[in-house]
């Protein structure tokens, strides 16, 4: 018995347990104690993410003939750790008051926590994949598992875009499909090494083939580029927690796929070999990539729902990751595996400061908020925090990676795609500042006079979570091991590292110095205004005027509705509908040839259709044979 | 071992005297169908025993083949005559008042018995004609005269597909001489040329309406939408396997070439294509299931392509998933008739129902670890180990078609567990034995689940041996027929 | 445009049936393998013993046929019955109460079929009885004393004299009896429908065994059988 | 093509025409009760193809008389096996009979394809939705339904 | 034997298609028992003696007065040709 047979053990036992206890109140204290456990259990396989050798699950299965055994590599344990905690934070948030509130609001509050109790199970079980198989099954069990949390929420849309997205992840799990049986036609054989062995004899066209079909399988479940529709909505139905786990780390399983897959065994020889010199592979996922730090981040600005406007952001995000990692050098893959983490805290982090102030005032409706600063301070200062990371500035982690994000595209001389991923965080930056002013800044609306600051249950791990946001910021030496352990065990070139940061070649960064300096330029600046008299008043919210007329607290002062409207006045027209449009499209075909079929099937004579089939069956056979003697 | 002659000759001596123990008493008329069949059980059960991994040959008449008429019996016609008790049993008509109804679905099952065990081609001809024959009867019976004109339209392209088939008939007989399959078997090169591959064809398509093969499929939706839900659990269920399995008899055993691939290969694309597209678009439960079986006999017939016992151990595992999962349907459609949107609020009317319901579709559409997985699974991967063409174009149909089935399915279970109006609460919300039998249904498949392996070899074992034409000729073939080449 | 396209497959359709039929052993060299033919009419006197040898073959070799064919029709008339009655239970004796006026057919129909109804009794029975030694037999003497019967009712619809009770009765015990035959043989250690009973002399009305019998049992099903269908497709009992 | 004029070439030639004649009919008749007609006469066509398999030139019928014994005797058994298919026919022409009866009944017409719209909308009523082909159907379920992005 | 088979033959598809294509109902089912004693014919002269007195017995008999009955049933026991019949009951 291996460490890893332990973690299943333990996880599957996990699993149960929930299941069994999930409709009895002691499900709150026990949900957060387990997934403590597993986190334990991860502890203790620490090793691997320390440079230590991959654990091996020690039995396989053989069904059919497939064999399927089970590994835990730096990568899996990397992606696993993020997992964990998410799950820990929303266990915890869920837990308590929160949960209290859900269920009297005829949620169910068992079939979540089972839902997420699955959702890490399977996540542990596509991350402990050993073979292309057990990958597959792993890849389903995600879907269907993120599918179950995605549908519990009672409202229509909800089950509408839960529907949809079982739809886009059965397409992924199908083109996946494709490619191991491509891969398996040619040497009989599912091992994951078989991949780069297969790719090196096949022709140019299949290399495309094969490439682009596990591309369509990876980017569909983390909502890259043309398949970014399902996501956002599917995310921002899903009820409080859970969407924070989800936009924390369900997605970014597809960036872990693309890891394993792609880059490990593919590697970049492999896609630079496919398609032309001018555009190969990698110039079309780079740009795929760039495209979806744009695109959906200019979605985002537009929403005026607060979890909306996060889950576009989810989208756009794993942009910076594939465009990290698809960069093959030390420091840009490093910024991309470093998202993964970095994204996941301060999604998780932000998702709850939505959910928590959803709790408090009912509605996640940026239109209809406003002013919570004073009522809810803790709340405001996680969301502070979080948006800092989110728009990538000091000295938040989310700066550290996309940092290594940008340099690396400056060194490999991509200046155009350098100006896509500066465009993305423009609009991060705008949109993210909407979302906090929209919410804590302004004015207090009326009927939020008696919000008060959510409970301790929801509050610490959104603490906690803000806190990992800072520290690894702050020192992101802490989790770079981890990122060299993979980028080894992966072969990528390693980042060498500090605890401060990295040291390049061409410039290092150093998040202690950029953090020290820029407190030391707040201090400064405090103490200059201290010094220069420090004269402040405080004011109510209400004790404010706008172009010299005093508002009485009906009216408001501070306008939410259409943010930005020349901006996106001038960019509405470039983005509006057109991936709707294919999509639609789609369904008109389809619903074509679906008349087409059906007018066969109400065909008045049916004997006309058996005379046709057997006049059409030996014509070919006619054609095939001939009439040798 | 003669005995087992009975499985065939015990249903059609209870159909004859039915009517006649009718005129004394109905209720023992009505207990003698399901007394039968579970003799019947027994006897293949012991049979199964003492086949062992044989194969043995019954000469009926005592006359040697290829002269006489020979059942040849090992464990896949064991299999499929136990299906066919089962099946009989689970969906028997107590409640109809008319005993000779009674005789019809003895007919019905003793014609089915006949299909699976017959190894003569002109026997199989005359099963399948009492089978059919016994079908219409049964469908014309139902209380809706929309149904008597269904079973008319029916009818008429059936009849016309056993035409088809009794000319290929001639045609192979003409060339060759003989009817007996084992004889056919050992001289194939008669047989494989246009002539002899066009009355496989031929036989193909005609059998091939029972078996909702593609173009000849347009009475699937007519007769599902106007009889009974259990009569389509077992007209989908069982009844189409059948006619599958005297194609697979003639594929297997004779037509073991490409062009003979190829053709079922192409039906069954265009058989999973239109099924599916047609499904996607009907707004009710029984419509939907029609067209979804349709797509999975198209499946099945691309199974069968692949050929050899390799074709064969995923035809039978096709057919018993189908038939587990669709017979399930079907049964679980008694309660859930109508059109999708009275399904409204389902699941918080009636979970069990709703779970059930999810286990089937989750195993139709293939998410691991259900069965349907992995035989989707072994599918496509023996696709891909034959490569050509053709074949990578029906995998990526296949899967094609697994999405488009997620979309329709995962519409209606959307629609299931949406809250409920006021107002809807699903149709026939009483108790019926179909439900048990459905949940039934479920609750094997989930245990398949668990043994998927152990069973897996039992059918790799099965149609190993089933599929190899030599040990069906030696079986059959008196030692002087075996050297002899035409 | 139906009509046009019909006609445009089913040309294409013979064209290649006359294909098919150019591909046949009997357009290129002599005649059909005819395998099983011979091998049939090298053994057919010893191993049956009956001199129409297509009798030997109906009631012998394939008389599982025989049997899935007398269960077709069986079927069919238990179809008819079913879809054009309204019970089976009680209202098996009353078919010909009917509520239309049922008009006798003209004199000389009804003369005419009481005058050859004994000869057609006579000239079926004798078919079936010699089933195994001349052609015909029990299908053709059935439909013989088939259409001799309903005849009877047909014309003279009030006064008809065939009891459906005692048809269903005759075709029960004739499959039976057909079936019992069949396995007679099975108790006794050898395969069903296996021929029993010495075969006599060749040639004479005893012999061939249980054939005679077996024939006998298909002549008064087949009878029956369709008697009660053509009956019953008479009646005016179609209810909805 | 010599061996085309011969009884055998004009029989085949007699049995397809007839099958092909039967087809015909089947595919264009609208009329319930022809298309029963023709439905035997497709049926005699593969009967007489199966007896034709069976022909032997020269040959004699397959009954042992005393003068007998030295000639070829005609393949006895697609006689038998066109004993029973015509048996089989006249069982499935009865049924499909009474069938008509009843359809016609039901519906009162005799015309296949009032029959068949009638059936269909039948179907549809029972199931609770709109025929399918209907003028008054609603668009086509969509696959999914996204809402603006 | 030639010139007789080719004349049967020749009835028999003239027949064959008078059941198509003759407007009263009678008249098909007349010249449908004419196809099959044609077939009767044939039989004999192929020398299947069994299958000739079956078609007789059955084909050109049995089947014959069942679709009589037929007619009978369903209102074509009239000598009308299809011109006077209501539309509604076309017989094509």
């Amino acid at each position: 018995m291996t460490l890893l047979d332990h973690l299943f053990i333990v996880v599957f036992s996990c699993l149960i347990a929930i299941s069994v206890v999930r409709n009895l109140p002691i499900v709150d204290k026990l949900a957060p104690v387990l997934y403590g456990l597993i986190l334990i259990m991860l502890v203790r396989m620490a090793s691997v993410a320390y440079g230590g050798d991959a654990y091996l699950s020690s039995f396989s299965l053989d069904l059919l003939g497939f064999k399927m055994h089970w590994q835990f590599t730096a990568l899996s344990w990397y992606f696993a750790i993020i997992t964990l905690v998410a799950a820990l934070a929303s266990a915890v948030f869920m837990s308590g008051d929160w949960g209290r509130q859900y269920r009297e609001g005829g949620g169910n509050y068992g079939m979540l926590q089972l839902a997420l109790i699955v959702n890490v199970f399977s996540m542990i079980l596509l991350l402990g994949s050993g073979d292309l198989l057990s990958l597959f099954i792993g890849w389903e069990f995600v879907s269907w598992a993120s599918f179950l949390m995605m549908v519990l929420s009672p409202s229509k849309l909800a089950k509408k875009s839960a529907v949809k997205y079982i739809v886009y992840a059965m397409t992924g799990a199908m083109a996946l499909m494709v490619a191991i049986v491509m891969i398996y036609a040619v040497n009989d054989s599912l091992e994951f090494e078989q991949i780069s062995i297969v790719f090196a004899q096949m022709s140019g066209s299949s290399q495309v083939a094969l490439v682009l079909l596990l591309f369509v399988a990876f980017a569909i479940k983390m909502g890259l580029l043309p398949f970014h529709l399902w996501q956002a909505v599917a995310y921002a139905e899903t009820p409080g927690p859970g969407a924070a786990f989800l936009g924390a780390i369900s997605s970014r399983m597809g960036m872990f796929t693309i890891v394993l897959v792609i880059v490990q065994f593919i590697g970049l020889g492999g896609l630079k070999s496919v398609g032309t010199s001018f555009a190969n592979m990698q110039t079309l996922l780079a740009w795929v990539a760039a495209l979806t730090t744009i695109i959906p981040t200019y979605i985002a600005l537009q929403q005026h729902d607060a979890k909306r406007l996060l889950a576009w952001h989810g989208v756009g995000q794993g942009g910076y990751m594939l465009l990290g990692i698809i960069m093959f050098d030390s420091i840009g893959s490093a910024g991309g595996l470093m998202h993964v983490l970095n994204h996941a805290s301060y999604q998780a982090a932000l998702f709850m400061t939505v959910v928590a102030v959803m709790y408090r005032t009912g509605t996640s409706d940026l239109n209809k908020l406003g002013g919570l600063v004073t009522q809810m301070p803790l709340t405001f200062l996680v969301m502070l925090i979080g948006i800092i990371g989110l728009a990538g500035l000091p000295p938040m982690n989310g700066f550290v990676s996309k940092w290594l994000v940008y340099r690396s595209l400056l060194v490999n001389g991509q200046p155009l795609l350098f100006v896509a991923a500066v465009l993305g965080t423009l609009g991060t930056i705008l949109s993210v500042y909407k979302l906090i002013h929209n919410t804590f800044l302004g004015q207090l609306r009326l009927e939020h006079q008696n919000v008060r600051e959510v409970p301790w249950s929801m509050l610490v791990p959104m603490l906690g979570l803000s806190v990992i946001v800072f520290i690894t910021g702050f020192m992101p030496g802490l989790i770079l091991p981890w990122i060299a352990s993979v980028q080894e065990s992966v072969g990528l070139p390693v980042i060498a590292h500090h605890l401060g940061g990295i040291e390049y070649a061409k410039g290092g960064l150093d998040m202690i110095w950029v953090s020290g300096i820029l407190f030391y330029g707040f201090g400064v600046g405090a103490l200059i205004f201290y010094f220069l008299g420090g004269k402040s008043k405080r004011v109510h919210q209400y004790d404010n005027y706008a172009g010299g007329h005093f508002l009485t607290s009906d009216v408001r002062y501070h306008y939410s509705n259409n943010f930005y409207p020349g901006l996106m006045h001038l960019i509405g027209t470039w983005y509006r509908g057109s991936f709707q449009w294919l999509e639609n499209s789609i369904v008109s075909v389809m619903s074509f040839f679906s008349v087409f079929f059906e007018n066969i099937y109400r065909a008045k004579q049916p004997v006309m259709l058996l005379l046709i089939g057997v006049v059409l069956a030996l014509l070919a056979l006619y054609r095939n044979l001939g009439v040798g003697a | 071992m003669n005995s087992l002659v009975l499985l065939m000759v015990l249903p059609l001596f209870a159909a004859f005297i039915i009517p006649v123990v009718a005129k004394f008493s109905s209720k023992l008329a009505l207990f003698t169908g399901p007394v039968v069949l579970c003799i019947n059980l027994l006897l293949i059960m012991s049979a199964w025993v003492k086949v062992g991994s044989g194969a043995h040959a019954i000469f009926l008449g005592g006359f040697l083949p290829p002269v006489g008429i020979v059942f040849y019996i090992d464990h896949f016609s064991l299999l499929f005559s136990g299906l066919i008790a089962s099946m009989v049993l689970i969906v028997w008509p107590w409640d109809a008042k008319e005993s000779r109804l009674y005789s019809l679905y003895m007919l019905l099952s003793a014609a089915s018995f006949g299909l699976a065990l017959s190894a003569d081609l002109f026997n199989l001809y005359v099963f399948y004609e009492l089978l059919a024959v016994a079908t219409y009867g049964i469908i014309a019976k139902q209380k809706n005269s929309s149904a008597t004109a269904a079973s008319l339209r029916y009818l008429f392209i059936s009849s016309a597909g056993s035409v088809m088939l009794l000319l290929g008939i001639a045609i192979i007989y003409t060339l060759t001489g003989t009817l007996n399959i084992a004889h056919l078997a050992t001289m194939t090169e008669n047989l494989h040329g246009f002539a002899g591959l066009s009355a496989f064809a031929l036989i193909a398509i005609g059998a091939g309406v029972k078996a909702e093969m593609f173009p000849v499929n347009s009475w699937v939706a007519e007769v599902y939408g106007t009889i009974p839900r259990q009569l389509s659990a077992l007209l989908a269920g069982l009844i189409s396997k059948l006619a599958v399995v005297l194609i697979i008899k003639m594929l297997l055993m004779v037509f073991q070439v490409q062009a003979a691939f190829d053709l079922l290969l192409v039906v069954g694309m265009l058989g999973v294509i239109s099924g599916e597209m047609v499904a996607w678009r009907a707004k009710d439960m029984i419509r939907m299931l029609s067209f979804s079986s349709i797509a999975h006999l198209g499946v099945l017939f691309i199974a069968l392509s692949i050929g050899g016992s390799k074709g064969l151990w995923l035809a039978i595992a096709i057919m018993l998933h189908h038939l587990l999962v669709k017979g399930g349907l079907f049964l679980m459609a008694d309660r859930f008739s109508g059109h999708f949107d009275k399904l409204k609020g389902l699941a918080h009317h009636s979970p069990m129902s709703a779970a059930v319901f999810l286990v089937f579709i989750l195993s139709l559409l293939g998410v691991p670890p259900l069965p349907g997985f992995w035989i989707k699974m072994a599918l496509v991967m023996n696709l891909a180990e034959l490569g050509g063409g053709l074949y990578y174009l029906a995998i990526g149909v296949i899967l094609l078609a697994t999405i488009i089935e997620t979309a329709y399915m995962f519409n209606l279970v959307q629609t299931m567990y949406l809250k409920a109006d006021a107002d809807s609460t699903p149709l026939n919300k009483r108790y019926s034995a179909s439900y048990t039998f459905a949940k039934l249904f479920a609750l094997l498949l989930l245990v398949s689940m668990v043994f998927v392996s152990p069973i897996s070899k039992r059918l790799k074992d099965i149609a190993n041996h089933s599929a190899n034409p030599q040990i069906y000729i030696h079986t059959v073939l008196p030692a002087r027929y075996l050297g002899e080449k035409s | 445009m139906t009509k046009y396209s019909a006609l445009l497959f089913i040309s294409g359709l013979v064209f290649l049936l006359m294909v098919i039929t150019g591909l046949l052993p009997i357009f290129s060299d002599s005649h059909t393998p005819m395998l099983v033919g011979k091998a049939i009419l090298e053994g057919a006197k010893d191993q049956v013993g009956a001199a129409n040898v297509v009798t030997s073959v109906v009631l012998g070799y394939r008389g599982l046929d025989t049997l899935g064919e007398l269960s077709i029709l069986f079927a069919a008339a238990s179809v008819v019955g079913l879809v054009l009655t309204k019970s089976s239970f009680n209202k098996a004796a009353s078919a010909n109460n009917d509520k239309h006026d049922h008009h006798d057919s003209g004199f000389v129909a009804v003369n005419a079929i009481d005058l050859i109804f004994p000869l057609l009794l006579v000239v079926g029975m004798y078919i079936i009885t010699h089933g195994h030694l001349t052609p015909g037999g029990g299908f053709q003497g059935g439909v013989v004393l088939a259409v001799a019967f309903s005849m009877l009712v047909i014309v003279r619809p009030r006064r008809a004299s065939i009891n459906h009770g005692m048809v269903s009765i005759i075709e029960s015990f004739a499959g039976v009896s057909f079936i019992l035959i069949g396995v007679i043989a099975l108790f006794k250690g050898q395969s069903f429908l296996q021929p029993l009973l010495s075969h006599g002399e060749f040639g004479s009305l005893w012999s061939a065994g249980t054939l005679p019998l077996l024939y006998l049992a298909v002549g008064l099903k087949v009878g029956a059988e369709l008697a009660g269908l053509l009956l019953a497709l008479n009646s005016d009992e179609v209810v909805d | 093509m010599n061996h085309f004029f011969t009884v055998e070439g004009i029989l085949y030639f007699g049995a397809i025409s007839l099958s092909i004649i039967g087809l015909f009919g089947l595919l264009v008749s609208k009329n319930l009760f022809r298309l029963l007609l023709s439905l035997v006469l497709f049926e005699a066509g593969a009967n007489l193809v199966l007896v034709l398999s069976g022909f032997i030139r020269n040959g004699i019928a397959p009954i042992f008389l005393d003068g007998n014994s030295g000639a070829v005797m005609n393949d006895p058994v697609p006689q038998a096996l066109v004993l029973t298919a015509i048996v089989i026919g006249v069982g499935v022409q009865a049924l499909a009979l009474s069938l008509i009866f009843r359809v016609k009944k039901h519906y009162g017409s005799m015309d296949m394809r009032t029959i068949r719209s009638k059936l269909e909308r039948e179907i549809a009523e029972n199931a609770g939705v709109t025929p399918p082909g209907s003028n008054e159907a609603p668009a086509p379920v969509k696959l999914i339904e996204g809402e603006n992005s | 034997m030639i010139w007789v088979v080719t004349v049967v033959v020749f009835i028999m598809l003239a027949a064959a298609l008078a059941v198509l294509f003759l407007p009263n109902m009678i008249a098909a089912v007349v010249a449908s028992a004419v196809v099959s004693l044609c077939l009767t014919v044939i039989f004999a002269v192929l020398k299947a003696p069994d299958v000739a007195m079956t078609e007789a017995a059955i084909g050109a008999g049995l089947s014959s007065l069942i679709l009589a009955i037929g007619l009978k049933r369903l209102g074509y026991w009239k000598t009308d040709s299809i011109d006077k019949v209501k539309a509604g009951e076309r017989h094509d």
